[in-house]
């Protein structure tokens, strides 16, 4: 009988651990606190201006460019002027309508958006500019000074597409873009040989080299970055920089026909 | 004795069992408390959740409050919403003196009827129990003098003192007139007060729709609530119960979040410090798909039918997923969930609703792309053989019938003739008129059974090459190296690996090639390669077939990949291969059971034609086979682009055609009957059309069922201890490992999932280490797929299930919904979705090519509203002749500016009906359709629309095609002349309207017209004759272009200065095709 | 009121109207005064519960320990009159008896009470019957524990059995007079493995299913009454007519089988037992109690009983 | 060693009463053991001193004069017999916490269990069946076990050892009890849990139960052993055999139970001999014919149209 007794106690003694053991989980379950979530909007993060440093550069084009191609506007006679193809636009070796901008190095940082707007212009069948970089949610306004329709076709991959008509002398078109795209190609239906590219990005440090392949980025704070040169036919370049406070470096690109 | 014994105490007296009571007593205490507290905690582990989910969601519901009230603050803060306070306010300040005025009146009111109230219905008691004894009374006289006294009582005044402490003295008649006139007075000023009320309520109302109307999420309000509920939660069962389908799924007393009004991510239901959320997190999220659960209402479904798992447990995890052992339901797999459809649509070819269903509708589309229903039996595939036998059943059996009706009719007239009476006589030939009417009806019907078995012949397909034909179009020195290991040659081929030994490769080859047709074919001219180039990559044929290996592959997986055609085929069949897909060499009887060849037809005097109008056995008259059963469309190339194609075609290739080693053993009779030994055993017949195995069964199981075949019966063999218990994975081939969904087996796998995956994966797994005769071994071939392949396969064979639920919670709708069943089974067999997109955010092959990156509108027409968008009538035309055109074929019928090319398919009647239902269906759009009248513009309205069509800010014609060449060079739409026949008015007006609605991403633009005053307005300036015209200009615009004549357009073309003339339809060189014959052709009308 | 008024009127009513206020006084005087003393007599009444006649009348004894009471104790008691009231001092160690026969008995009462409760939600149709258990271990409140006691409680109850036997056999228990209580008891045995199988196919689970089918199986086989046994065939014995038929209602396990077990089950074979154990219990009286322990017998004492 | 395998069996809850019921067995072995032998060893002490003998209380238990030979059953024995059903309901109640009863899938005909055991207190029976046909198995020997157990106490003339332990004084009678319970019931009852695996074959504790085992294994008949294929030869032959193993074991049964058990021999009558000469040969056949089986694979002895034995 004894060792019936002791096989019951000990069942007893192993029921208390358990019960012990269920009260101490649940305890520690109720230390722990209901998440809460933060939901105040991220407020921009300051710069020192004091500190902040610039940089500039040119982009080249390596190797003999080859002569653009003239587009026939035939089709709709309300176009007029002359028209070249700008996919690769090269003067003097000068690489022009490339993009520069801060692809990494600027952690969680976040940017006031500026208030005013970027225009595209539709003048003589063809953008102004070609290559366009606006800050995410920034108003882009869309111009016609053409005496001609234009539909305005954005196909991007990550934010929403639309198409709209734009007759001559209609008010300009406000848009917002609310996601980062690099490269987001922008067509006229009516006019196909109309393109240009609009590039999206979160930060205001971004350039488009002009005629003469220069471009200059300012304000940064002082961190290691990498910039990204692209290009619609040539690709994409990385280049890193680590900029000092008030430095302002050179960083110059080259590309070369693919 | 010696001694004297000492006197003792006797021990079993004495002994004393107190402390083994106590102990004893203590431990039964303790016991009958764990019983308790089992029963109320250990066995009810969601109490925790409950409590854990309260505490959470309540610290959800507060942020999702301030969140609510931010955005409710936005929209109370808006312009509109202030305009519409305002007008509340007002409307609630001009009505307030009144509704004041008629609030005290009705006080006092209500006060004065009370007082007569009071007396009025103690007095009407005591008159009716009164009256109630006149009733009764049985005397005459008792009566006469109950209703004396009941005069009298009610002659008998009584006194009301009103509110006023005026007193009135009334009679019972009085009374009750003073109380029904109070009533009345109340109920007029109630009606008056609510019409006083009226703009108040009327203003509040849009102002709280205007906050509804705003509010993404929930209102603070409705958030309190939901706060307030849980505040005060305690734990209970939640369930759900639906008697009739034996559904008790308790699955929310865990998973409270399930649906809940506000969504719920794992994320915000994670403590505060814990970066992932733990397992109490991701139970309490909210259904993924809450769209889903508006059509599979809980409350009728439950949670088990489609999740599975043991509904009523609520002990353990384990339990109420329902993974223990001697379960046979467990909960689909996450990675498998969609299995779940499958139980109850399996009568369903595409399964999508937003993010759902993609996957077992992959895997369905999959089942037979592959070739699996070739040797399975699956319920709902492959339905036309089983049809055309039912077919034939019902014919013979309406042919008795009508048989049994003539011999009947004939006696009845014998007994008219010989009847007594006219008028019996006159019954008599009645009736057996009545039955000469059925046989009529009988033989309309024998002849629509007859037109659909022709279509069912033209239907039933084959995925695999027809084998008859291996002599005229194969390398012969090829073939033993393709049987082989078919992914040697070609990655990506469909033909999966059957592990062939040298033998039966030999022996398999010999019977193909020795039972191949020997018929010559017609020798093609060389074409030019380069252009042939150049169509191979524009006309489309790129949506089924790929070209190209590795990371260069283009092109879609639903035909072959072409990169080494050039290695195997012969140059003159690929062309007639090209030009005509369907072109036979010999049509087949199924009666005689032979190929019939000119001789046949030449013994009956018969020339040697046969498509599908010549489709009838010149021996026997019964239906031909005349087309080769691919689903491979006729592209209506002219006879040079085929050849250019093949020219193209034939160079691809990466070693030469000749040197590959000699393979005369084919020619070896000895090896003939091996051979078709072989080919019967490994089922080839199944996907191929093969000499002497026209009528061969199914080699394999049916899995209609699959899913729910018992674990032990599914031989694991060798691997069941493996399986049970987990371990190394017993598949080794790295190539096979890579398959496995999840990746190598990491625990046990001892379930369905586990067999499918591993069984799809390396088939032979479970032959591995047995010892078998050739015979003997496992025949399933390795269709080397891909992760996703094997996970959507495998959700589709565990959703494979006997269901225990009702026949009605089984998806067979008789409606129209069936029209839409129906049709994607077509849509899928012709890989229509590798062209167009038939659901939002369905990708098309073409649309992910880089080619069509920029230039979108070359793509392929989307058809999300194709239903709605043309007549169905045209529809049917349009499907069986996409050239629109009898002549001029070598174009699209729609839009010739589209270098890509809607091929002739030559669906049959039967597919043709089905398919333009189909369309119609799913915009929900009406069969048959009445076209709507358009109206007849007046002349000042045709210049009007006129001028809206010429618009500069609207060129219409800039991009729509007019049919004149040097314009429709750039056109990126189709002619208006076609809108008439084709367009549905009303579905044309909302495309100018807003066509990014109805096709994202076309090139047609939107913002053409605006709103202004509840009328559509051309956005553009418009001439002066609109002044005061109130129609919708859209609608203007819609009826001219339905109106709209050739010469108009050249007129508006010219006028708009660029265009030429229009010109008659276009005389493109016609080159008559002399092949052997032709089998296409559009579908009679 | 009327009578008020001719009190007042009648002057010979007036020693009445005296009469009644003394007698009310009287009546609330007795009130004050009795009241509290029968009070007090019944709280010296309730200071010995056993002597109310509640008590009495439920214990027909005293319960002070005298030899007499205890005696009485058992006697008088319906349950426990199953003892004599005395027994041999030794026979109270557990080393002799194993206590295995109480037990066996104490968990027959548990297995009718659980059994008895399990039955409120079952029903023995082959719709229902997995459902309910189903049912009784997902909903019914301590419906899980229940079904596990009867179960273990039937296990349990078979181990006692064999072990009463067992120690019964050892201690040559079953020697005159007992010979025929022997009998009783293997018969009981037997009916509780009946109980215990016939118990097994209610669940209707594969487990009990088959092991049922295998069971019964070998009815099939019986001699002369079974279509597979000796002679069955040539008795005219089939699938359909068999032994094994008559114990499944049909030629299969199923839904008469499961009904015919739950009838055995609960009530046929439960009063046979219970017949058998009143049988069994008053033979252990009648025989002269419990076998021992009893004093050593020497071999000469033996052949000399003998002769 | 397939560890996880013997477990697998052993935990199965409806294997649980069986893995209790050995050691339980050994425990009660051990304390009737324990009390005839001190039981035995009074007795020789008593035969060795009559004078002793004539006055000593004969009970290994302690007693002193004075003392109650009887005691009152209320308290002395209701005590215990309380204790005892606390501590039943207790083990009870845990065991019932613990493990839960077993419940398998719905019933389901065309989905044979592999192996499909009975009851564990029938699986004695189920082995059985391995060595004889199931009219024997499964019909005759429970009848014959039912009356073997029914008739001991008319065959047992042995008037010592009533109401105590012992073991000197009744050797043939426990030790053929011994022999029926614990060798041909408990152990086959623990072979047919824990040894007979799929397709009821025989697995070593320990080794897997592999549902896909194939072993060779004829079975043949004794009269092929000897080159016998007549039917009637056969239904002859067989039943010479049964019938001589009848008449040569019960002679030799007789020989050594004369020689061995005289008194018994000489106390009993014809009948009760008779009787015990059949239930103690048919019980012996049965391990020789288990022998005969797994030693020799043979099946059947006698063969007939109608049975095989």
């Amino acid at each position: 009988m004894n060792r019936k007794t002791w096989a019951a106690l000990l069942s007893l003694c192993l029921l208390a651990l358990w019960l012990l053991a269920g009260c101490s989980k649940k305890e520690a379950a109720n230390e722990e606190q209901p998440a809460t979530e933060s939901a105040s909007a991220p407020a921009p993060t300051p710069i020192d201006p004091a500190t902040a440093a610039s940089v500039s550069g040119s982009v080249k084009f390596d190797g003999a460019a080859p002569k653009p191609a003239k587009i026939d506007m035939s089709q709709d006679p309300a176009c007029k002027g002359s028209n070249n193809v700008e996919t690769l636009v090269v003067d003097n070796g000068n690489l022009a309508n490339v993009f520069v901008y801060v692809k990494e190095g600027l952690g969680n940082r976040t940017f006031e958006v500026p208030k005013t707007s970027a225009v595209i212009d539709q003048d003589g069948c063809r953008y102004h500019p070609h290559v366009l970089g606006v800050m995410t949610g920034q108003n882009v306004e869309i111009q016609n000074t053409d005496p001609t329709t234009h539909n305005i076709h954005p196909t991007p991959q990550a934010n929403r597409e639309w198409n709209e008509s734009q007759p001559p002398k209609a008010a300009p078109i406000e848009k917002t873009f609310a996601r980062e795209e690099i490269l987001l190609p922008v067509k006229c239906n009516q006019h196909p040989w109309m393109k240009m590219y609009v590039n999206v990005v979160k930060s205001p440090f971004f350039a488009v080299t002009g005629p003469d392949g220069k471009y200059e980025l300012k304000g940064l704070p002082p961190g290691d970055y990498t910039l990204a040169f692209v290009h619609e036919k040539l690709g994409e370049q990385d280049q890193k920089v680590t900029l000092a406070a008030k430095d302002s470096k050179k960083v110059d690109a080259s590309f070369k026909q693919q | 004795m010696p001694e004297q014994p000492i006197p003792e105490q006797d021990p079993v007296v004495t002994k004393s069992y107190a402390v083994h009571y106590v102990v004893a007593m203590a431990i039964l205490l303790a016991t009958l408390f764990w019983a308790l507290w089992d029963e109320s905690f250990g066995q009810r582990p969601w109490k925790a959740f409950q409590h854990e989910f309260k505490d959470r969601y309540l610290a959800f519901l507060t942020t999702a409050k301030s969140k609510s009230q931010q955005s409710q603050k936005e929209i109370t803060q808006s312009s509109d919403y202030a305009r519409l306070e305002d007008n509340y306010k007002q409307a609630r300040q001009g009505a307030q003196p009144r509704v004041d005025a008629i609030q005290k009146q009705l006080s006092d009111l209500n006060a004065r009827i009370l007082a007569v109230q009071n007396v009025f219905t103690d007095r009407r008691a005591y008159a009716n129990a009164l009256t109630y004894q006149i009733e009764t009374d049985p005397s005459p006289s008792g009566k006469k003098n109950k209703q004396k006294d009941l005069d009298a009582y009610k002659a008998k005044l009584a006194t009301v003192e009103f509110p006023d402490h005026s007193k009135k003295q009334f009679n019972y008649g009085q009374l009750e007139e003073t109380y029904n006139q109070l009533r009345d007075q109340r109920t007029a000023l109630s009606a008056e007060l609510g019409e006083a009320l009226k703009p108040v309520t009327e203003a509040n109302a849009k102002l709280a729709e205007y906050v509804s109307d705003h509010m993404v999420d929930l209102t603070p309000a409705q958030i309190e609530g939901l706060h307030k509920k849980y505040a005060d939660w305690d734990p209970k069962i939640l369930q759900i119960n639906v008697a009739d389908a034996n559904i008790v799924d308790r699955c929310e007393s865990c998973h409270m979040g399930i649906r809940e009004p506000l969504k719920i991510t794992a994320a915000a239901m994670t403590l505060k410090g814990h970066k992932k959320p733990d397992e109490y997190a991701q139970a309490f999220v909210s259904h993924p798909d809450t769209d889903l659960l508006k059509v599979h209402d809980p409350d009728k479904f439950g949670c088990s039918p489609c999740h599975q798992g043991n509904g009523r447990a609520t002990t353990s995890l384990e339990k109420a997923h329902g993974n223990y052992e001697h379960w046979l339901w467990p909960l689909f797999p996450k990675a498998n969930v969609e299995a779940g459809c499958q139980t109850c649509h399996a009568a369903d070819m595409v399964l999508v609703s937003g993010d759902v269903g993609w996957t077992i509708s992959e895997g369905k589309d999959l089942f037979r792309q592959k070739g699996c229903n070739g040797c399975h039996r699956y319920e709902g595939y492959d339905k036309e053989p089983e049809e055309l036998q039912s077919m034939t059943q019902q014919i013979k059996l309406l042919e008795q019938q009508k048989k049994d009706n003539s011999k009947q009719s004939a006696s009845l007239m014998k007994q008219a003739d010989t009847a007594e009476t006219n008028a019996e006589a006159t019954r008599f030939n009645e009736q057996a008129i009545a039955l000469r009417v059925t046989n009529s009806k009988i033989d309309g019907q024998v002849q629509q059974f007859d037109f659909r078995s022709h279509s069912l012949m033209q239907d039933m397909k084959k995925i695999a090459p027809n084998l008859k034909d291996i002599r005229l179009k194969l390398n012969k020195n090829w073939i033993p190296v393709w049987l082989k290991k078919p992914t040697d040659f070609r990655p990506t081929t469909k033909m999966p690996n059957f592990r062939l030994n040298d033998e039966q490769v030999h022996s398999i080859s010999a019977y193909l090639w020795q039972t191949g047709l020997t018929d010559s074919l017609p020798k093609q001219k060389a074409g030019n390669a380069a252009h042939g180039k150049e169509l191979f990559e524009t006309r489309g044929c790129l949506a089924c077939h790929s070209i190209g290996e590795g990371s260069q592959l283009e092109g879609g997986t639903f035909a072959a990949n072409l990169t080494r055609v050039g290695e195997k085929a012969n140059y003159d069949y690929l062309v007639r291969w090209i030009h005509n897909a369907r072109e036979r060499t010999r049509p087949y009887c199924p009666y005689e059971k032979k190929d019939i060849g000119p001789e046949d037809y030449a013994k009956h005097g018969l020339p040697y034609q046969f498509d599908l109008q010549h489709s009838q056995c010149p021996n026997d008259g019964h239906e031909l086979q005349v087309q080769n059963m691919t689903v491979m469309p006729s592209l209506r190339l002219s006879p040079e682009d085929a050849q250019d194609i093949a020219s193209y075609l034939i160079t691809q290739k990466k070693q030469e055609p000749s040197s590959y080693a000699d393979a005369s053993f084919m020619d070896d009779a000895k090896l003939r009957d091996e051979g078709k030994k072989w080919i019967r055993h490994f089922g080839c017949a199944g996907c191929h059309e093969i000499s002497g195995f026209e009528e061969e069964g199914r080699i394999g199981t049916d899995l209609t069922v699959e899913g729910s075949k018992p674990i032990e019966r599914l031989d694991f063999a060798l691997y069941t201890e493996a399986a049970q218990r987990g371990g190394k994975d017993p598949i080794t081939n790295p190539d096979d490992l890579a398959r496995l969904p999840g990746g190598p087996a990491k625990g046990p796998w001892y379930d369905h999932k586990g067999f499918f995956e591993h069984k799809l994966a390396e088939p032979e797994i479970f032959d591995k280490g047995k010892i078998k005769s050739e015979e003997e071994k496992l025949r399933m071939p390795n269709l080397h797929l891909d992760q996703e392949q094997i996970r959507a396969l495998t959700t589709f064979l565990l959703g494979s299930q006997e269901t225990s639920l009702p026949a009605s919670y089984q998806y067979n709708p008789s409606d129209t919904r069936k029209d839409i069943q129906e049709g994607w089974w077509i849509v899928r067999k012709y890989n229509c979705m590798g062209c167009h997109q038939f659901i939002p955010g369905q990708g098309t092959i073409l649309m992910g090519m880089a080619q069509y990156k920029d230039v979108q509108e070359q793509l392929p027409p989307k058809l999300l509203t194709e239903g709605a968008r043309v007549d169905p009538e045209w529809l049917r035309r349009f499907l069986s002749n996409p050239a629109l055109s009898t002549t001029d074929t070598n174009r699209n019928g729609v839009r010739p500016y589209l270098k890509v090319r809607m091929p002739t398919f030559s669906f049959s009647d039967n597919e043709l009906r089905k398919l333009v239902r189909f369309f119609q269906a799913l915009s929900q759009q009406p069969i048959p359709y009445v076209p709507e009248q358009v109206p007849t513009l007046t002349a000042k309205e045709t210049d009007m629309a006129r001028s809206l069509f010429s618009s500069t800010a609207a060129p219409c014609l800039k991009c729509h095609a007019t049919g004149d060449d040097a314009h429709d060079l750039h056109a990126t739409a189709p002619n208006f002349l076609l809108a008439r026949e084709r367009l549905k008015p009303d579905w044309v007006e909302r495309w100018i309207l807003d066509p990014q609605a109805i096709s994202p991403g076309t090139a047609m633009p939107s913002g053409l017209f605006r709103r202004e005053n509840s009328q559509w307005v051309f956005a553009g300036p418009t001439p002066s004759s609109f002044q005061g015209y109130t129609r919708d200009h859209s609608k203007l615009l819609v009826d001219y272009i339905f109106q709209l004549t050739p010469e108009e357009q050249h007129r508006v073309a010219g006028a708009m200065g660029r265009t030429r003339a229009a010109g008659p339809a276009r005389n493109r060189d016609q080159q008559a095709w002399h092949g052997n014959a032709s089998a296409t052709g559009g579908g009679s009308p | 009121m009327p009578i008020e008024d001719e009190n007042g009127k009648n002057g010979n009513q007036t020693g009445l109207m005296e009469k009644v206020k003394s007698g009310i006084q009287e009546d609330l005087q007795s009130l004050k005064t009795d009241i509290p003393a029968k009070a007090k007599e019944q709280i010296e009444g309730l200071k010995d519960p056993t002597k109310t006649q509640v008590f009495t009348s439920i214990f027909r004894h005293k319960h002070d320990d005298t030899p007499r009471n205890r005696a009485l104790g058992v006697l008088s008691n319906v349950f426990l009159h199953l003892h004599p009231a005395k027994i041999n001092r030794d026979a109270v160690r557990y080393s002799y008896t194993w206590g295995m026969g109480g037990i066996t008995f104490y968990l027959f009462i548990v297995l009718t009470f659980t059994g008895v409760l399990l039955m409120f939600y079952y029903h023995p149709s082959k719709v229902q019957a997995f459902r309910d258990v189903l049912y009784l271990e997902h909903d019914v409140p301590f419906g899980r524990i229940l079904r596990n006691m009867h179960r273990w409680a039937a296990h349990l109850m078979v181990i006692a059995v064999w072990l009463h036997m067992f120690r019964v056999f050892l201690t040559g228990s079953y020697k005159k007079p007992r010979e025929f209580n022997w009998n009783v008891g293997v018969i009981l045995l037997v009916l509780t493995l009946l109980l215990s199988f016939t118990g097994y196919l209610l669940p209707d689970d594969q487990l009990g299913f088959w092991a049922v089918t295998v069971g019964t199986n070998m009815a099939r086989a019986t001699p002369g009454l079974g279509h597979e046994g000796p002679f069955g065939h040539q008795l005219g014995m089939t699938p359909y007519n068999d032994v094994r038929f008559g114990l499944l209602g049909g030629s299969i396990v199923d839904a008469n089988a499961l009904l015919r077990s739950y009838i055995w089950h609960c009530i046929g074979i439960p009063i046979v037992a219970s017949i058998f154990m009143i049988v069994h219990f008053w033979r252990v009286r009648k025989d002269g109690g419990i076998s021992g322990p009893a004093p050593v017998m020497l071999t000469a004492e033996a052949d000399k009983a003998r002769r | 060693m397939d560890w996880r395998q013997l477990w697998d069996i052993v935990s199965t809850p409806d294997n649980v009463p069986i893995v209790a019921l050995i050691p339980l067995l050994i425990f009660y072995c051990y304390l009737a053991w324990k009390q005839a032998k001190a039981n035995d060893e009074l007795v020789s002490e008593l035969e060795a001193d009559p004078v002793l003998a004539k006055t000593h209380h004969r009970k290994t238990w302690p007693f002193r004069p004075g003392w109650q030979k009887e005691v009152h059953v209320w308290p002395f024995l209701l005590r215990v017999e309380f204790l005892a059903a606390i501590i039943v309901t207790i083990i009870l109640m845990v065991w019932s916490l613990t493990l839960n009863a077993p419940m398998e899938e719905p019933a389901n005909p065309n989905l044979t269990m592999n192996p499909a055991k009975a009851p564990w207190y029938f699986l004695g029976l189920q082995e059985m069946l391995v060595y004889f046909d199931p009219w024997i198995a499964g019909v005759v020997m429970p009848t014959l076990i039912i009356i073997g157990l029914m008739v001991i106490p008319y065959i047992d003339t042995n008037p010592m050892g009533s109401g105590y332990y012992t073991w000197k004084q009744r050797k043939f009678a426990i030790g053929t009890f011994l022999f029926g319970f614990i060798v041909l019931w408990v152990s086959m009852i623990i072979i047919g849990t824990f040894i007979r695996g799929p397709g009821w074959q025989w697995f070593w504790p320990g080794q897997t139960w592999d549902h896909n085992r194939l072993i060779y294994e004829v079975n043949r008949d004794l009269p092929d052993l000897f080159g016998i294929t007549s039917n009637w030869a056969k239904g002859i032959f067989g039943a010479v055999v049964v019938g001589g193993y009848f008449a040569v074991g019960g002679f030799l049964l007789h020989a050594l139970f004369r020689r061995f058990n005289p008194k018994d021999y000489r106390r009993m009558s014809l009948l009760q001999y008779s009787v015990m000469q059949v239930f103690m040969l048919t019980m012996i056949g049965l391990p020789i014919k288990m022998l005969l089986r797994l030693a020799l694979n043979i099946k059947y002895v006698w063969i007939t149209p109608w049975f095989n034995v």
